[in-house]
C-alpha cells in the first residue's frame, strides 16, 4: 500500500483543508461571530418569492443538470440546498413551488427535499407531489418542457442553482419573456455570462456552495467558509510567490507543485 | 421539394417548435410533448439495456454479487409503498456518496492544483503579468469573511470583478457564433433538404 | 420520518472508498472502487424508471381528468409506451426505433437547441446597456469579441480578430481560472460537508446536522 | 412614448426576424466577405499534408445533430483532404448519433476518390464509455472492435489486418463538442505519443487552447470558422463559407441592437436630465 505518484500536494491539501474547517468550527463557537459579506443573491430570495406570492403565481425551480458524478455533483449538491431554503420559504408563505427535473436520479431526492420542507414548515398537506416534475434527461426536451411549464404555469420567480449547460440561456430567456423575476447560479464559467446577461441576481461559483453557510450559518458551514477563505489566501500567495521565484529563475515550488 | 418521408416528418418538426418564437400555441404544444415522451422513451430503453449488460448478463454469468447493485436500484421503488419508503434513501446515499468523493477528486486535482500549477509560470512578457494578476484578483472577489474585504483586498475584488466581467463579455460574444451554426443548420435543412432550394 | 443513520453510513463507506482510494494505491481498493462506480451507472439506470412512473402518472391523471390540454397528454402517453415497447422489443439498434430517433428526436433537439441564438440576440438587446460601470465592461468586451470572430469586424479594422483573440486568450482565462479556483475550495468544502452527514438536505434535512432557523 | 423610449422597448419578435433574414440571405447569396486563415486551422492542414500516403489515421466523428452545423463542415474537409492525400481512414464514433455522419462523410466522398469499404476506409460502431473506450482504443484496439459498423469482423477486413495496434496509426483526429479531444491527448497522445489533432464547436475553443499552445493537440479547427478557414485550404469551398457570411450579418444584427438599446439609454437619459434641469 502506497500513496498514488503526485498526489502527495492533494493530500497535503485535502488534509490542511479538513483541519482548517474543524478550526474555523471551533473558533465560530468559541466566539459565535464569524462576520461574512454580503452575497445579493442570496438577500434577494424573499423579494422573489414574496412577490410570486403577491401576485398568486408559481415559482419555478431548477436544478439545471442534476447528475451525481465528479464534474457536477458539488453542484448538484448545491442545487439542493438552494432547494431546501426555496422549499421552506414558499411553504411558509403559502406560494406554489413547481421543480422540474433534468436528472432521474435527482429526482426523487428534490421530491424527498420539498416534501420535508412542507412539513418542516408545518404545512404537509400543502405539498402537491404533482408539482415536482421529471421531465427529460434529454436536454433540450427538458428545455421544452421547462418553456411550456413557465408559459402555461405563469410562473413569477425562477431559482435555477446548479450544473447549466446551454440550457441556461433559453430557461433564464423564457422566464424573462414571461415576466418572472430570476436569480440563478452556477460554478460552469461558459454559462455564468448567460446568467449575468439575463437574470436579475447571479449567483457566481463559488457562491452557490457557500449558500447554505450563509443562509443556515451552523458553525461547521462556518468553520468550512473559513477554510475556504484560508485556501483562496494559499492559492494566491502562492501563485504569487512560484510565479516570482519561477521568473526569478527557482522553479521549485511550481514543480514541487505539479508533482 | 423532398419526397423522402423522413425529411417531411424532420421538417415539420422543425416548423412546429419555431413557431414557438412567435408565441406559444398547439403546435408547439404538441412538438414538446411528443419531444417529451420520445426523451423519456429513449431513456428508458437506454436505461434497460444498461441493466442488462452492466448487471444482469454479468450476474446470471456467475457475478453473483452483481445482484447487490441490482437490489438496490429496485429499492428505489419502495417509495412508493408507505411504510418501507425510506429504505430508497439508501440507494440514493450510495449516489449521493460516490458523488461527492468524486466531486472532491475532480475539484482537488483538476479545479484547484492543475490550475494553480498552470499559472505559476516564469513571467516572460505583459500577458504573462496580466494573466497572473487576473487570477490572483478574481479568486480575492470570493472571499467570504468579512475582514477581508477591507483596504487593498476590497481594491483586489473589485479589480477581480473587472476581470470577470471582462470574461464574461467576451464568453458571451464568443459563443454567439456557435449558436447562430445552429440556426444556419436548420436553414440549410429545411431550405436544403427539404424545400432544396440552396 | 426519521431514517438518516443508515443513509448517512452508506454515503460515508462508499465516499470513504473511493476517496482514499484516490490517493492511496492498493489493488483491492482499486477494485472495490471500480465496483462501485458501475453499480452507481445500475442505480442510475433504475432511477430512470421513477422518472417515467413521475411523467406516467401527472399524464396519466391530467388524460383521466380531462384538465386543460389532456388530449396533448394523451399523445405523450402513447408515443412514451409505444417507442419505449419498440426500443425494449425490438432493440435500439433496429431501424424502426432509429427512423424515430434519426427524423423526429434531432430535429426536434437541434430546433430547441438553436433557439438559444434567438434568445441571445433578445437578451443581449435588453442587457447589454451601458447602465453601470461593470454592465459597461461586458458590453465593450462582448462587442469586441463578436466583431473579432466574423469576416465584417476584419472589414471594420484590420487587426480586430487579434484583438478578441488576445481577449479570449488572456483576461478571459485569467478570470475564469479565478472563478474555477475559488469554486473548487467550494465544492470540496461542500462536498465534504455532505460526505460527513454534515449537509444533509438530500435526505430532506437540513445543514449543520440540526434544525436550521 | 418617445423615439427613444421606442428604440428601447423594440419587441423580441422583431429581433427575431430580422435574424431569420440575416442568416437566410448570405445562405441564398454568398456576400463573399474576405476572411483569414488563423495559425491553428493552418497547422492542422500542415500536419496532414506531411502525412506521407497509405498512412492509416483514425477520425473520430463524436457530435450529434445540436451541433452537426459547425462540425460536419470540418468533419467533411478533413475527410476530403485525407483521401486526396490517400490515406486510410478508420471512423470510430464516441456518441451514439454520430456514426450517422460517419456514413454520410464517407457516402459523400467515397466515390470520387475511389475509396472501398474495408481496404480505403472502415467504419467502427458506437461503443459506450467516452474516455474509457479511447483508453482501450489504445491498449488494443482489435479487441475494443471485433466487429466493425456493418456487422463484419473486424480480422477479415484488410485495412485492419494491416496494423497491429495504435503504434501504427498515424495521426488521430476527433470531431467533438466536449471533451473527448482532450482525453484522446491524455490516454493515447501522452501514452503512445501518436499524434493529435481536431475540431471542437466555437465554445470549446477556449478550454483547447492551453493543449494546442502546449503542442499536444496539433492545430485546432474552431467552430464554423475553422471550418470555412478548412475549406479555404483545400481549396473547396463548402456549406462553412456560406454560413460565414450569415454569420457576418448576424453577428452586426446584435451589435445593432445593442446600439439601438443604448442609444435610446443614453438620449432618453439626457432627455430627462435636461427636462429636470428646467
Amino acid at each position: 500500500m502506497s500513496l498514488y505518484a503526485g498526489r502527495m500536494t492533494h493530500l497535503l491539501f485535502f488534509a490542511a483543508f479538513v483541519l482548517l474547517t474543524w478550526a474555523g468550527t471551533r473558533r465560530f463557537q468559541r466566539t459565535g461571530n464569524v462576520p461574512i459579506r454580503r452575497v445579493t443573491g442570496l438577500d434577494a430570495f424573499e423579494e422573489a418569492i414574496g412577490r410570486a406570492t403577491e401576485l398568486g403565481r408559481p415559482v419555478h425551480f431548477s436544478l439545471g443538470r442534476g447528475l451525481f458524478d465528479a464534474e457536477h455533483g458539488a453542484q448538484t449538491f448545491a442545487g439542493f440546498s438552494m432547494l431546501k431554503h426555496t422549499a421552506l420559504m414558499t411553504a411558509r408563505y403559502g406560494c406554489r413551488l413547481i421543480v422540474t427535473n433534468q436528472s432521474p436520479q435527482a429526482h426523487p431526492v428534490t421530491e424527498e427535499i420539498v416534501r420535508q420542507a412542507y412539513v418542516e414548515a408545518g404545512r404537509p398537506d400543502d405539498y402537491v407531489a404533482d408539482d415536482v416534475r421529471y421531465l427529460s434527461e434529454q436536454q433540450t426536451a427538458y428545455v421544452s418542457g421547462v418553456i411550456g411549464v413557465m408559459e402555461r404555469e405563469r410562473i413569477a420567480a425562477n431559482v435555477m442553482v446548479g450544473y447549466f449547460y446551454a440550457e441556461s440561456m433559453m430557461l433564464a430567456e423564457t422566464a424573462n419573456k414571461v415576466g418572472a423575476i430570476q436569480i440563478a447560479g452556477t460554478a460552469n464559467t461558459h454559462q455564468i455570462p448567460f446568467f449575468v446577461a439575463a437574470c436579475d441576481y447571479t449567483l457566481i461559483g463559488e457562491e452557490i456552495f457557500a449558500a447554505s453557510a450563509y443562509l443556515e450559518r451552523q458553525p461547521v458551514q462556518i468553520g468550512c467558509l473559513v477554510a475556504q477563505d484560508y485556501g483562496k489566501y494559499v492559492a494566491a500567495g502562492i501563485i504569487l510567490v512560484g510565479s516570482i521565484l519561477a521568473t526569478a529563475g527557482y522553479p521549485f515550488l511550481s514543480q514541487w507543485i505539479k508533482k | 421539394m423532398s419526397t423522402q418521408l423522413g425529411v417531411w416528418i424532420a421538417a415539420l418538426c422543425t416548423i412546429f417548435m419555431y413557431s414557438y418564437l412567435w408565441r406559444d400555441n398547439p403546435l408547439f404544444k404538441l412538438g414538446e410533448h411528443v419531444f417529451i415522451a420520445i426523451g423519456a422513451a429513449h431513456a428508458i430503453v437506454m436505461g434497460y439495456q444498461n441493466i442488462v449488460e452492466m448487471a444482469w448478463r454479468p450476474m446470471v454469468g456467475g457475478k453473483a454479487y452483481m445482484v447487490l447493485p441490482l437490489v438496490m436500484g429496485a429499492i428505489l421503488y419502495t417509495r412508493f409503498f408507505k411504510q418501507v419508503s425510506m429504505l430508497s434513501r439508501i440507494p440514493i446515499a450510495f449516489l449521493v456518496g460516490l458523488a461527492a468523493a468524486l466531486s472532491i477528486r475532480g475539484a482537488l486535482d483538476a479545479s484547484f492544483i492543475k490550475q494553480v500549477a498552470s499559472t505559476m509560470v516564469p513571467i516572460k512578457n505583459a500577458n504573462d503579468l496580466i494573466t497572473m494578476l487576473g487570477v490572483v484578483t478574481t479568486i480575492s472577489y470570493f472571499f467570504f469573511t468579512a475582514t477581508a474585504r477591507s483596504g487593498p483586498l476590497r481594491f483586489s475584488a473589485e479589480v477581480g470583478r473587472w476581470v470577470m466581467m471582462v470574461a464574461f463579455g467576451a464568453a458571451f460574444g464568443n459563443t454567439v457564433m456557435a449558436r447562430m451554426s445552429l440556426v444556419i443548420g436548420r436553414l440549410q435543412f429545411l431550405f436544403g433538404q427539404w424545400i432544396k432550394i440552396l | 420520518m426519521k431514517f438518516t443513520g443508515v443513509p448517512i453510513l452508506v454515503t460515508m463507506v462508499v465516499g470513504g472508498v473511493v476517496l482514499l482510494d484516490f490517493f492511496v494505491k492498493q489493488s483491492n481498493l482499486i477494485l472495490l472502487s471500480r465496483e462501485f462506480m458501475n453499480w452507481g451507472v445500475i442505480i442510475s439506470a433504475f432511477a430512470t424508471g421513477l422518472g417515467a412512473a413521475n411523467l406516467l402518472r401527472i399524464h396519466a391523471k391530467r388524460t383521466q381528468l380531462r384538465r386543460t390540454d389532456w388530449w396533448y397528454s394523451g399523445i405523450l402517453l402513447c408515443v412514451l409506451v409505444g417507442y419505449t415497447a419498440l426500443g425494449v422489443l425490438k432493440h435500439s439498434s433496429s431501424s424502426q426505433y432509429q427512423f424515430v430517433f434519426n427524423h423526429m428526436f434531432q430535429p426536434l433537439s437541434a430546433t430547441v437547441f438553436s433557439f438559444n441564438a434567438f434568445f441571445m440576440t433578445s437578451a443581449a438587446y435588453r442587457a447589454f446597456r451601458v447602465r453601470t460601470v461593470h454592465a459597461t465592461v461586458l458590453l465593450v468586451s462582448a462587442l469586441l469579441m463578436m466583431l473579432g470572430r466574423v469576416g465584417i469586424g476584419e472589414v471594420l479594422y484590420k487587426d480586430m480578430p487579434g484583438i478578441a483573440s488576445w481577449i479570449s486568450r488572456v483576461p478571459t482565462t485569467a478570470g475564469f481560472r479565478g472563478i474555477t479556483i475559488g469554486a473548487a475550495l467550494g465544492a470540496i468544502g461542500l462536498s465534504l460537508r455532505v460526505l460527513t452527514g454534515i449537509e444533509r438536505s438530500q435526505f430532506g434535512g437540513t445543514g449543520g446536522g440540526g434544525g436550521a432557523a | 412614448m418617445n423615439l427613444w423610449e421606442i428604440f428601447q422597448n423594440i419587441d423580441r419578435r422583431v429581433w427575431y426576424v430580422l435574424l431569420l433574414v440575416s442568416l437566410f440571405i448570405p445562405l441564398v447569396r454568398p456576400l463573399g466577405l474576405p476572411l483569414s486563415i488563423g495559425g491553428e486551422a493552418r497547422d492542422v492542414y500542415n500536419t496532414i499534408e506531411a502525412l506521407p500516403a497509405g498512412s492509416v489515421v483514425i477520425v473520430s466523428p463524436s457530435y450529434s445533430p445540436g451541433t452537426d452545423a459547425e462540425m460536419w463542415p470540418q468533419h467533411a474537409a478533413v475527410m476530403q483532404h485525407l483521401m486526396r492525400k490517400g490515406c486510410k481512414i478508420i471512423q470510430v464514433s464516441l456518441a451514439l448519433e454520430s456514426v450517422m455522419y460517419a456514413v454520410r462523410a464517407i457516402e459523400a466522398y467515397a466515390p470520387k476518390y475511389n475509396y472501398k469499404m474495408g481496404v480505403d476506409h472502415v467504419i467502427m460502431p458506437y461503443k459506450a464509455g467516452l474516455d474509457v473506450v479511447i483508453a482501450s482504443m489504445g491498449r488494443d484496439i482489435h479487441a475494443l472492435y471485433t466487429e466493425d459498423y456493418y456487422g463484419t469482423l473486424t480480422s477479415q477486413l484488410p485495412l485492419m489486418q494491416s496494423i497491429s495496434g495504435i503504434q501504427d496509426i498515424a495521426l488521430v483526429v476527433d470531431f467533438m463538442p466536449g471533451n473527448t479531444l482532450v482525453d484522446y491527448i491524455k490516454q493515447i497522445g501522452s501514452v503512445y505519443n501518436t499524434p493529435i489533432t481536431g475540431g471542437v464547436t466555437g465554445v470549446c475553443i477556449p478550454t483547447m487552447m492551453p493543449y494546442v499552445m502546449s503542442g499536444q493537440c496539433r492545430g485546432l479547427l474552431g467552430g464554423m470558422r475553422g471550418a470555412a478557414e478548412y475549406e479555404l485550404l483545400i481549396n473547396s469551398p463548402g456549406s462553412a463559407i456560406g454560413g460565414m457570411d450569415a454569420q457576418s450579418l448576424s453577428h452586426l444584427l446584435i451589435i445593432v441592437a445593442i446600439a439601438l438599446g443604448n442609444i435610446g439609454l443614453v438620449a432618453g437619459r439626457g432627455l430627462r436630465k435636461g427636462g429636470g434641469g428646467k
